[in-house]
C-alpha cells in the first residue's frame, strides 16, 4: 500500500466527479430507463454493502444484522416524508440522526461480544427489529408495508418523482458516500480499525480504546447503510418489511464476499454483480434460487475470495486481509 | 519506578499470584524467572492491565495504577511485548510502527486527517533503526523471520516511548546464537533509551549474564530476589529448580 | 439464443454474452405483438400463486391468438418472478414497461407486491390489472387509487360481509353465541378477522368473542393454538388461515378432534388445493368458495375447469386461476372497446365494463367504475363433505346486500 | 396480555395437561432439529444455516416413501437415513472446503444450499403444498386425561423423540466414537493430536445431525404442511433454542427446546401477541449476559 497523501484525496474527488459526469451523460446516449433503475438500486446496495465492509473487512466484525440499519433508513425516511410534511433534506438528516442514535444503543450492546457471538447478537437484533415492524401495524403498516407512496416534494428544482433526477441524486449520494467511507478508512481512525481486525489485544496495548473505536465504526457504518436505505425507499416509494428482514443482510454479505473484502471498491463491484445476476437470471428462468445458489458455490469454492481481491492478487498485489 | 504491594490474583479457587510485593527501581534491568506455571506471565498481565488484580496495589512513578485499563496504563508509560510475537500481520513493518506511533500520539480516533500525519513516518523509521528493522521497512510483517517478528513486537512497544518495558520471553523459540543476538539488542536498547526493563527468561546463561537483578516466582509467590550472585547461591531457588527441571515453554 | 456453432469465433461469443448481459438495459423496438407484462411469485413457499395464475393466463392468451389476436396483433405474455419482494415487484414492473415494451401490466402479485406496483403504475400511466390482491384498501382508499389501475380479484370486505351474513344465519339456527377466531398474525389475517367480526356483530349483536389465536404465517406447528381454542370451549370458530397453513391446521386439528367440538367457519376452505390435500377432511365445516367447479354449477364453469386441468398437467385450478382468467378477459374486452392499448383510453373503456363470465352466478361480472374493483363474481357458503365435490349446499350471496353494506363500511372507514 | 386467562389455565388440571403435552410435542420435535445443529457447532464450530433444509428434505422423503410403501415407520426411517447420507455429501463436498474460513464464507455456502434445495424440491415435487395424512393406525379419537385432551399420535411422537434423544445421549456417553465426539466438542485440537481420523469424525457428525433433522421432518410429516422453503421457520426456532441452550450443548438444547415449547403453549394463552419478539429479546439477553448460553462452554 502506498502511503496516501493529500493528493490522493484530490485524486479520489476528481474520479468521483468524473463518475458523476459520466453517469449524468449516459442517459443522453443510452436512453434506457432500466439502466437508470439499475444505477439507483445499485447505489443503494453499494452504499449498504460498503458500509458493512467497514465492519467486516476493515474491523473484522462479522455482522449478520447490518440490514437492521438499512431497513431503519427506509422506514424512518418514508415515515417522516409521509407523515410529517418535512422537506426532503430535513427528513434525510433526521433519518441519519435517528439511525445513529439507534446504532449507539444497539452497538453498545453488541460490541461487547466477539466473533461468532457478535454475529448472533446482531442477527437477533435484526430479527427483533423485523418483528417490531411486523407487529406495529399502526405505524408501519405491518407486513403490507408502508402504503400510499412517498410524496416527492420538489426541493431546489430537484424533483425526485422524476426518474432522471432520482438517478442523478442516487449517483451523487453513492459517490459522496464512497468518498466519505474511503476517507474514513484512510485516516488514523481507519488504521485503528485494521489494527483491531489484525490483533485486538495488541491494539489495546498500544493505547487504543478498542470499544470506542468499535462503537464509532458501528455507528458510522449504520449511518451509511441508512443512506442506502433512503435511496431504496425513494425507489420503491415506500418501505416494506422485506427491507428490514435478515435476508437483506444476507444480500449485503453476498455482495461483499462476491466483490472482495480486501478492496475498497470490492463491495460496490459485488453489489453490481449481484443485481446484474438477479436481473439477468430472473429474465431467463424461474429457478432463480437454483442458478444463484450454483453461482455462489462456484465463487465460494472456486475463487475462494471476492472478484476484485482475486484480480488484485493476480496482478501481483499483496494478499488482502480480512476473510481468508 | 514501579512498586508492587501484596498483589494477588485468583482464577476460580486457585491463586495464580498471591501476595507478591516487589520493586523495580528506575533504570534497572530485571529478569523475572521461575519454573513452569510460576505465574510469571500472569504477573506481567496484571501490571499491564490485561487482568484486574483481586487484591494489592501497583504504584507507577508514585501514582496508583491498580485496576486501570490497558490503554490507560500504556499512556502512563508501561509498554510490553509478548511471548508470541504480537503485531499487525496485514501491514508492513513501517505501517505497524506508524500505526503504533499514531495511537501513541492520541490520533487513533482521528477522523479528520489522513494517516499517517506529519512526523509519524520519520519517527517510525527512527524506531525501526533502533532495532535494525529499517531494511525491512516495506516488508509485509507476516513475511518477516521469526526473530524479526519478535523485534517488531518490541519495536511496537518502544514506539510508545515508554519509561518502563515488560518483555515476556524475548528469546522464545530461538536457537542459542539467535538468542544472544536478540538479547544484546535488548541490552543496547536499555542502555541507549534509559529504560527500566523487566523481562521473563528461561535461559539461565542470559539471565545471569545480563541482568542487574533477578526476581524468582514460584507457585505464584515471590521466592527470592537479589543480584545474580545472591540468587545463584540461594538454597530455596536451587531446590525449586532442581525439583522441577527447566522447560522451554512457560505454560 | 441459438446454439453457438463451433465455427463461431471467440469474439462473436463474447459479443453475444455481452448482449445477453446487457439485455435488461437495451430497450427493444416496439414490434408488432402486444406485450403484456405478467409478474407474480414463482418461487418460495407460495410459488403456487404464480404457477396457478400463469396456468389460467396462458390458455386465455392462446385462445385470443388463435382467433387472430387483439386489434389484429398477437398477444405476447412476458412472465417475471418478483420472488414476493416488494422492491423486486417495483423494479420488475418498471423493467417490463420501460425495457421490454409491455403496453399492459397484469399484476399477479400478492398484496404487498401489488401496493408497490400500484406506485409504479401511478408514475408510468399504463393499464394495470391487479389480479391477486384482495386487500380492500388497494382500491377502496381514494388516496391509494390510481386512474389506470384496476383490481380483478375478490375483495376482503366482500368476503367479510358475506361471511358475516352467512355465519349469523347459521348462528341463529344453532344458537351460537360464543366465538373463537384463529387467523394468521399479519395485516391480512387481522383485517379480515376484524371485518368478519364487525359484520357478524352487525347481524348478531349478542356475539361474544371468547378467545383469539394468532399463529404466525408459515408456522409449522399449530398445536398450542388448537389447544388454546379447546380450552376456551367456544361454540363456533372462525379462521382466516389459507393454503398450506390451513391444511396443516386441519390435519393438526383432526388429531384433537377439534372440528367435532364446535361449528367451524373457514372462508378459504373452498379451494381445490386445500380440499384435495387434506387427507381426512372433516365433514360439516362451513366454507366459502374460493374456486369450485360446482359453483356456479354451470356448463361453462365445468368446461373451463376441465380445460384448465387439461392444459396444466391435470393440476387443480385455484382461486388465483379464475381471477387471472377473468383479468385477461377484461383486458381483451377493454382494449377491443377502446381500440387501443393506451393507458388512458383502455382504462376509460374498462371502467364500468361488464363481460360474460363462467365465474358468476348471474353469468356476468362487472368492473365497477367508481372504485375500479370487480363485482358480481360468484361468492357463497356451503358445508364440507370428505369426498368430491367436497363442498355442498352452497348458497349464493346477494350482491345487493354486499354493495349496501360495503358502502356503509367505506363511509365508516373514511373512504367516502 | 391476558393474565386472568393464564391463571385460569394453570389452576385447571385439564388445561395444564392439554397445554403441557402440546408444549412437549412442539418442544421435542424442535429438540431433534436443534440437537443436530448444536452437535455440528460443538464439534466443528460451524453454524449450519442449511439445517432447516435437512428438515424439509427429510419430510419430503418421508412423504414419498410413505406414498410408495404406505408405511409410516419406513417413511420416517427413509427421511432419517436419506438425510444422514445427504449430511455426509454436504460435509464432504462443500463444508469441508471452508473449515477454518471466515464465518461469512460458511454462511454463504449454507445459503447457496438452501436456495438450491428449495428450487430442487419445487422441480421434483412441484410448487404445491402437501400433507402426508395420518397413518390409519393413528386415526383414533384423542384421550382424555384429567379432563385434558391428549392425542395418542402425539404420545407416540413424544416417545419416539425421547427414544431418539436417549439413544443419542447413550451413543455419545458410552461408545468410543461418542466419547471422541464429546471430547472434540470441548477441544478439537486434542482429537487430531490423538491421531483420530477427523475426516471420518466430521462426516459422522454431519450424518448424525442430518439424520436427526430428517427424522424430525419425517415424524412431523403427517400433521404439518410440506412446501418448498418450509425449513426456514424451523431453522430460526432451532437456532434460538441452540443459542439459549448453549451452542454445543445437547442437554442445553433439550431443556431450551422444551422450555420454548412450554412458553409457546402457555404463552399463547397469557401473551398471545409478540411472542416472537419476546424470544428474540430473551436471546439477546442471554447472549449479552452469558454468550455461551445456559449450558454451553464459551469458545475463544
Amino acid at each position: 500500500m502506498s502511503v496516501p497523501t493529500r493528493s490522493h484525496t484530490l485524486r479520489d474527488i476528481m474520479i468521483g466527479c468524473l463518475v458523476i459526469a459520466a453517469l449524468a451523460a449516459i442517459p443522453f446516449l443510452l436512453p434506457s430507463k432500466a439502466f437508470q433503475d439499475f444505477v439507483i438500486r445499485c447505489s443503494s446496495m453499494a452504499l449498504f454493502a460498503t458500509s458493512l465492509n467497514l465492519l467486516v473487512g476493515y474491523t473484522g466484525l462479522s455482522s449478520f444484522g447490518h440490514g437492521l440499519f438499512y431497513g431503519l433508513g427506509t422506514y424512518s425516511f418514508a415515515l417522516l416524508m409521509q407523515k410529517t410534511g418535512l422537506p426532503l433534506p430535513a427528513a434525510f438528516v433526521l433519518t441519519l440522526l435517528l439511525t445513529a442514535a439507534t446504532a449507539v444503543v444497539v452497538g453498545a450492546i453488541c460490541i461487547r461480544l466477539r466473533l461468532i457471538y457478535f454475529a448472533f447478537v446482531t442477527l437477533a437484533m435484526q430479527m427483533l427489529a423485523h418483528s417490531i415492524v411486523i407487529s406495529w401495524v399502526g405505524l408501519t403498516g405491518g407486513d403490507q408495508g408502508l402504503q400510499g407512496g412517498i410524496p416527492r416534494r420538489v426541493v431546489a428544482g430537484i424533483d425526485l418523482g422524476n426518474q432522471y433526477h432520482l438517478y442523478i441524486f442516487s449517483a451523487v449520494l453513492l459517490v459522496i458516500g464512497l468518498l466519505l467511507m474511503r476517507h474514513i478508512v484512510s485516516t488514523s481512525f481507519g488504521t485503528s480499525l485494521r489494527m483491531i481486525r489484525d490483533n485486538e489485544v495488541r491494539a489495546a496495548f498500544l493505547g487504543i480504546v478498542v470499544w470506542r473505536v468499535k462503537l464509532t465504526v458501528f455507528v458510522l457504518a449504520a449511518v451509511f447503510a441508512a443512506v442506502g436505505g433512503i435511496v431504496m425507499s425513494l425507489f420503491v416509494s415506500g418501505a416494506y418489511p422485506e427491507l428490514i428482514n435478515w435476508p437483506i443482510s444476507g444480500d449485503a454479505i453476498f455482495a461483499i464476499v462476491l466483490g472482495g473484502v480486501g478492496s475498497f471498491l470490492g463491495p460496490t463491484v459485488g453489489a453490481s454483480i449481484l443485481l446484474l445476476l438477479n436481473d439477468v437470471v430472473t429474465r431467463q428462468t424461474e429457478y432463480y434460487g437454483l442458478a444463484l445458489g450454483i453461482i455462489i458455490l462456484l465463487f465460494a469454492l472456486g475463487l475462494r475470495r471476492g472478484l476484485l481481491d482475486f484480480i488484485t492478487q493476480r496482478l501481483g498485489g499483496r494478499p488482502a486481509g480480512g476473510i481468508s | 519506578m514501579l512498586q508492587i504491594r501484596g498483589l494477588t490474583k485468583r482464577f476460580g479457587g486457585l491463586a495464580a499470584i498471591s501476595d507478591v510485593t516487589m520493586e523495580f527501581p528506575a533504570g534497572s534491568l530485571t529478569a523475572v524467572i521461575g519454573p513452569n506455571g510460576a505465574g510469571k506471565s500472569t504477573f506481567f498481565n496484571l501490571i499491564s492491565g490485561a487482568f484486574r488484580p483481586d487484591a494489592g496495589e501497583i504504584v507507577f512513578k508514585g501514582e496508583t495504577i491498580t485496576g486501570l485499563d490497558r490503554a490507560a496504563i500504556v499512556r502512563r508509560g508501561i509498554g510490553r511485548a509478548f511471548q508470541v510475537a504480537s503485531f499487525f500481520p496485514s501491514m508492513t513493518v513501517a505501517e505497524n510502527l506508524m500505526a503504533a506511533i499514531a495511537a501513541h500520539r492520541g490520533q487513533w480516533g482521528d477522523l479528520n486527517h489522513r494517516f499517517p500525519r506529519q512526523g509519524v513516518r520519520d519517527r517510525a523509521m527512527e524506531v525501526a533503526e533502533m532495532l535494525g528493522l529499517h531494511d525491512n521497512a516495506d516488508t509485509l510483517s507476516a513475511n518477516l523471520s521469526h526473530g524479526d517478528q519478535k523485534l517488531l513486537d518490541i519495536a511496537l512497544a518502544l514506539a510508545l516511548e515508554p519509561s518502563m518495558l515488560l518483555l515476556d520471553e524475548p528469546t522464545a523459540g530461538m536457537g542459542p546464537e539467535e538468542r544472544w543476538r536478540m538479547i544484546e539488542k535488548v541490552q543496547r536498547l536499555w542502555q541507549q533509551q534509559h529504560l527500566t526493563l523487566a523481562f521473563i527468561e528461561h535461559d539461565m546463561d542470559i539471565v545471569f549474564g545480563i541482568s542487574s537483578s533477578i526476581r524468582v516466582l514460584c507457585y505464584g509467590r515471590l521466592l527470592a530476589e537479589g543480584t545474580p550472585d545472591e540468587i545463584r547461591n540461594n538454597p530455596a531457588v536451587i531446590e525449586a529448580y532442581l525439583g522441577t527441571p527447566d522447560a522451554e515453554e512457560d505454560a | 439464443m441459438p446454439e453457438p456453432s463451433a465455427r463461431m469465433g471467440r469474439r462473436t461469443v463474447l459479443a453475444a454474452s455481452a448482449a445477453t448481459l446487457a439485455a435488461p438495459w437495451v430497450a427493444r423496438a416496439q414490434s408488432n405483438p402486444i406485450k403484456i407484462g405478467i409478474q407474480s411469485i414463482f418461487s418460495g413457499p407460495i410459488a403456487l400463486l404464480g404457477v396457478s395464475s400463469r396456468g389460467a393466463i396462458q390458455p386465455e392468451v392462446d385462445r385470443i391468438n388463435a382467433a387472430g389476436g387483439l386489434l389484429g396483433r398477437q398477444i405476447q405474455p412476458i412472465y417475471r418472478d418478483s420472488k414476493g419482494k416488494p422492491q423486486e415487484a417495483a423494479r420488475v414492473a418498471r423493467e417490463l414497461v420501460n425495457t421490454d415494451g409491455c403496453e399492459i401490466l397484469l399484476d399477479a402479485e400478492a398484496s404487498s407486491g401489488a401496493f408497490a406496483v400500484q406506485e409504479v403504475v401511478r408514475d408510468l400511466g399504463v393499464l394495470c390489472v391487479h389480479s391477486n390482491s384482495e386487500t380492500s384498501s388497494l382500491t377502496a382508499d381514494p388516496k391509494l387509487r390510481v386512474a389506470t389501475a384496476f383490481r380483478c380479484a375478490r375483495q376482503g370486505v366482500h368476503d367479510a360481509i358475506v361471511g358475516g351474513a352467512h355465519s349469523a344465519k347459521v348462528a341463529d339456527a344453532k344458537k351460537l353465541v360464543k366465538w373463537a377466531t384463529c387467523s394468521p398474525d399479519y395485516a391480512f389475517g387481522r383485517d379480515t378477522t376484524a371485518q368478519f367480526l364487525d359484520f357478524l356483530k352487525h347481524f348478531r349483536p349478542d356475539t361474544q368473542v371468547t378467545t383469539q389465536a394468532w399463529p404466525k404465517l408459515g408456522q409449522p406447528d399449530f398445536t398450542e393454538v388448537i389447544t388454546k381454542i379447546i380450552q376456551a370451549k367456544p361454540q363456533a370458530l372462525y379462521s382466516a388461515l389459507y393454503a398450506g397453513d390451513l391444511s396443516a391446521f386441519i390435519n393438526q386439528g383432526n388429531v384433537y378432534a377439534l372440528f367435532g367440538a364446535m361449528e367451524t367457519f373457514i372462508p378459504a376452505m373452498g379451494d381445490l388445493p386445500v380440499l384435495t390435500t387434506v387427507k381426512s377432511l372433516p365433514p360439516g365445516i362451513q366454507s366459502a368458495n374460493r374456486y369450485l367447479p360446482t359453483f356456479p354449477d354451470t356448463k361453462e364453469n365445468r368446461a373451463w375447469y376441465e380445460a384448465y386441468r387439461k392444459a396444466n398437467n391435470n393440476d387443480y385450478p385455484t382461486n388465483w386461476s379464475w381471477e387471472n382468467a377473468t383479468a385477461v378477459r377484461f383486458i381483451e374486452a377493454a382494449v377491443k372497446k377502446a381500440g387501443s392499448t393506451d393507458g388512458k383510453k383502455a382504462s376509460a373503456a374498462l371502467a364500468g365494463l361488464t363481460i360474460d363470465s363462467p365465474f358468476s352466478n348471474s353469468g356476468k361480472v362487472t368492473m365497477r367504475a367508481e372504485d375500479h374493483t370487480l363485482i358480481d363474481y360468484a361468492i357463497g357458503w356451503g358445508t364440507t363433505i370428505p369426498k368430491p365435490p367436497f363442498v355442498t349446499g352452497i348458497e349464493p350471496a346477494d350482491w345487493g346486500q354486499i354493495t349496501e353494506l360495503e358502502t356503509e363500511w367505506k363511509k365508516k372507514s373514511g373512504y367516502l | 396480555m391476558d393474565l386472568d386467562a393464564l391463571i385460569g389455565c394453570v389452576t385447571s388440571a385439564s388445561c395444564v395437561v392439554t397445554q403441557t403435552t402440546s408444549g412437549l410435542i412442539v418442544g421435542m420435535l424442535l429438540f431433534l432439529v436443534a440437537a443436530g445443529l448444536t452437535l455440528i457447532f460443538g464439534v466443528l464450530k460451524i453454524v449450519n444455516f442449511a439445517h432447516g433444509t435437512f428438515y424439509m428434505l427429510g419430510a419430503y422423503l418421508a412423504y414419498t416413501v410413505f406414498a410408495v410403501t404406505g408405511s409410516y415407520v419406513l417413511g420416517v426411517l427413509g427421511g432419517g437415513l436419506g438425510m444422514a447420507v445427504f449430511g455426509v455429501i454436504f460435509e464432504r463436498f462443500l463444508i469441508s472446503r471452508v473449515y477454518g474460513a471466515n464465518v461469512l464464507m460458511q454462511l454463504l455456502i449454507c445459503y447457496a444450499v438452501v436456495l438450491i434445495c428449495d428450487d430442487l424440491v419445487k422441480i421434483v415435487w412441484g410448487p404445491d403444498f402437501y400433507a402426508m395424512g395420518m397413518p390409519p393406525a393413528f386415526q383414533v379419537p384423542p384421550l382424555f386425561i384429567a379432563g385434558g385432551v391428549v392425542p395418542p399420535f402425539y404420545l407416540v411422537l413424544i416417545s419416539a423423540a425421547l427414544v431418539i434423544g436417549g439413544a443419542l445421549g447413550l451413543g455419545l456417553g458410552l461408545t468410543r466414537m461418542g466419547k471422541i465426539i464429546r471430547a472434540a466438542a470441548v477441544n478439537p485440537d486434542m482429537v487430531s493430536a490423538l491421531g483420530i481420523n477427523t475426516t471420518l469424525l466430521y462426516s459422522l457428525v454431519f450424518a448424525v445431525g442430518g439424520m436427526l433433522a430428517g427424522l424430525a421432518g419425517g415424524l412431523a410429516a403427517p400433521v404439518r404442511s410440506l412446501t418448498p422453503g418450509m425449513g426456514f421457520s424451523v431453522l430460526i426456532e432451532s437456532f434460538i433454542v441452540t443459542v439459549i441452550g448453549g451452542m454445543g450443548s445437547i442437554a442445553g438444547a433439550l431443556i431450551a427446546a422444551v422450555v420454548l415449547g412450554l412458553i409457546r403453549s402457555f404463552g399463547t394463552i397469557g401473551f398471545p401477541l409478540f411472542t416472537d419478539g419476546l424470544m428474540y429479546i430473551a436471546m439477546i439477553i442471554i447472549l449479552v449476559v452469558k454468550p455461551s448460553g445456559l449450558f454451553g462452554k464459551e469458545i475463544v
